[in-house]
């Protein structure tokens, strides 16, 4: 029988190794899985290249594992946060690579990793200091830059909920990165608030195929990053 | 930028408020667009749609007919925009995912952009994600797929920086965010668009003159023949 | 008031011109928006670019669009039904030109046509005679295709629903290649079973977002492709 | 193809029966995998899977996790297969546009396809959607993306033609449908592997020698140190 469901996040992020690539859900606290980030801290993992759209907010989820020194490497839209001088500090000492990516370049880039697509070309960024050093191509007489599919170790995704299969349906703008991340990491691994019977996703409402989909772990009360920062946490 | 912030700066500006400029560039969306708007005075816009039109916004982050912000409370932590800030939703909303909702941006599907600026040139070319300063951390979102993709890319922004610098330029000395792609500038002096020749002057801000104009834009500044005043009201 | 509903398929269909490209969806009988192409072919537009994944059955439906030669060129993956001669007998008089692409190319050059993606890398079809005159390309020591994305003026499809913002979902299998045609074309109908109010649609549960869809036709009971056939008719 | 021609083709042909290799296929499924079954005795193998492994289905149309055909008056339109063939739901079933069901088998995420060929060379290489007879209407479907995309894409095929010609040769005459894609052949009479220098014997189906296979395979045959002979139940 198919059963995906992990006992922990501990045990659904054990495998994961030094220099991964890891694709992290979430766009701002919305999907971000905090409780999979922070079993990833405690983990040990090192040396990591990991792909989301920013790099954290506070001393927690993503922000805690680049502060705790684990990524070597960042693929990102917008390295900022609001009031966050984390990255910025280990990028000016060069403690720390950077790949600026615009946003829609790095969806699509996800999402041709996930659909088998080595790579394509898009218009954004023709003509900016972003298409420096990458191929340009003249198609009906616009330039368009080829951007390289992106694929991952692992990816690590916040869900609402899945079943054994590993199904799942998001949570509104929750869902952002978490389906196309699913389908270009080799090891999907996704925290949903609840783990359902067969049968109680409608076929026709799910969101990401359980086909692309490694391992489920239930976490009931997700941490909120917001609420995480306002009473000043910092993880480990 | 909070709307404290803006009336504040407002009153130390002439010409148009920000919340003028954002009431302007509100005229020119047209029933059933479908509507990108940047961060800071382009998100103003939505509150000056004339009424009787029914435009849909899109936000990067995957939600298509959104409405304003909830009341103090009702903020949902999964329902935000690009911003990152709570949004509500209307009518005929939907959700999609990251990907999807680039490819309504770069496949033009979107109608309007209304984005913010640090230089336009009149080429239409645009900077507004890095001033190109050393050291800076370069971060860029969804910018340059916006404007590479919108059918139309419009942009809000003060005439002169904070520091009395023009914003219009022959050419653009920051890394630019696209090439050639603005078609029209709403500034707290005038409205220009971008044209086959450079900037055309179409309307200029309550007692504000064209040799004012042409002082404070860095290149030169074509009037077009149905030049007129922008009629705003009190914002 | 965005209300996106046509009265009519004629009303649908009426500003399809001569030589436009029309993408259909369905697959076998399964969202195949028969209501639609009858009604195209009453109004007359010909020379017509139809990419559709087959070439329909019968003397109902595309079937029906290519028997009254409307179709100037085909694009699709299986240009054959079970029993029908009639596209071969057309293809080998010199009546109808063929672009033949494997199936899932087909489907990923319409979605890169709605993304905005104007070129791609596939592996499918690499060392075949269908790459013959393709670009090719090694990426990581494997040969890959470049295929372009397809647009199209019109995209006839058939949902199950829809609001009057063109938000749509579908009805199983039927789905196959209409969220993916409504994003391509320049101007996306559909026909619904149901043109349902504001608020039915789960926003979770949208499958085509309405910004991809132009016009929205009710057609209450539609006529199922298998039983015209059973029956022996013919349109027009 | 019907069961009905099948079982009458069956008694036609030495070795194994259609049904039995189906079955001898379906012993190489594992819990759990993903898969795809081409049209005619590919299909089949679903019936054979062993008890206690569960395989989810893909068909390209856009439905994962499907089940048998329906008992007759319950099937439903819109709920049919490749083949357009009708089909019933397991547990944890979905459905997805025709990108995304190619973006599965694309990018790999199909674990096993398995397809009828015309040609099948020692080096992997397919031909199952041309013979490229002059003046024939070339059709393709979903077959160059299965081959292309699958982790492992395995082949069920007569070893010989009905008339008589070997379907194995060191190339394939026939366009190809891929190349260097197959990694197992499932014949009436036999397990062939491709391996580095071709193919490789790993089973011959009961009573058949192997000089028996050298002669009706139009190319080397390799016999695997541990070539055994199928046991496969009555079917």
């Amino acid at each position: 029988m198919i059963d995906k469901s992990c006992a922990s996040v501990e045990e659904a992020v054990a495998a994961i190794s030094d220099g991964d690539t890891v694709m992290i859900g979430g766009f701002g606290e919305a999907g971000s899985p905090i409780e999979l980030i922070h079993a990833l801290i405690d983990q040990g993992a090192r040396d990591l290249v990991v792909i989301n759209n920013n790099t954290g907010n506070g001393r927690v989820g993503l922000a805690a594992l680049i502060a705790a020194g684990r990524v070597r490497r960042m693929i990102c839209s917008f390295p900022r946060g609001t009031t966050d001088t984390l990255f910025p500090e280990l990028y000016r000492a060069g403690k720390i690579e950077l790949e600026l990516v615009p946003q829609g370049t790095l969806a699509e880039r996800i999402r041709a990793g996930g659909a088998g697509i080595p790579a394509f070309y898009t218009a954004t960024a023709a003509g900016t200091t972003l298409a420096e050093g990458k191929e340009t191509r003249d198609f009906d007489g616009r330039c368009y830059v080829m951007e390289r599919g992106l694929t991952a170790d692992y990816a690590l995704v916040k869900a609402e909920k899945a079943d054994r299969f590993g199904n799942a349906v998001y949570n509104k703008a929750a869902r952002n990165f978490g389906p196309i991340m699913c389908m270009a990491a080799r090891t999907a691994i996704i925290q949903v608030g609840e783990i359902v019977a067969d049968g109680a996703i409608d076929p026709e409402h799910v969101i990401t195929p359980g086909i692309f989909v490694q391992h489920v772990v239930a976490v009931d009360e997700p941490a909120l990053e917001s609420e995480l920062i306002a009473q000043g946490a910092s993880y480990p | 930028m909070s709307r404290a912030d803006t009336s504040q700066a407002a009153t130390q500006r002439p010409g148009l408020s920000r919340a003028q400029m954002a009431w302007r560039a509100a005229q020119d969306i047209l029933d059933g667009a479908y509507v990108n708007l940047g961060i800071g005075i382009p998100e103003m816009v939505a509150a000056f749609v004339p009424e009787g039109r029914e435009v849909v916004y899109h936000t990067e982050n995957g939600v298509l007919g959104f409405g304003p912000p909830p009341e103090a409370g009702a903020e949902l932590r999964e329902l935000i925009n690009a911003g990152k800030k709570p949004i509500s939703l209307k009518p005929g909303a939907s959700f999609f995912h990251h990907a999807d909702s680039f490819a309504m941006i770069r496949g033009g599907h979107i109608d309007v952009c209304i984005l913010g600026a640090m230089q336009v040139a009149q080429n239409g070319d645009l900077a507004n994600w890095s001033t190109g300063a050393e050291g800076a951390v370069p971060a860029v979102g969804g910018a340059m797929d916006l404007v590479a993709g919108a059918k139309a890319v419009r942009v809000i922004t003060d005439h002169l920086t904070s520091k009395g610098e023009p914003k219009l330029f022959e050419r653009c000395s920051f890394p630019l965010t696209g090439r050639g792609v603005v078609e029209r500038v709403y500034t707290n002096l005038a409205v220009i668009d971008i044209g086959e020749d450079g900037f055309v002057l179409r309307e200029r801000a309550p007692g504000i003159s064209v040799d004012q104009l042409r002082e404070l834009t860095a290149a030169p500044l074509i009037v077009a023949e149905d030049c007129t005043t922008i009629v705003v009201p009190a914002l």
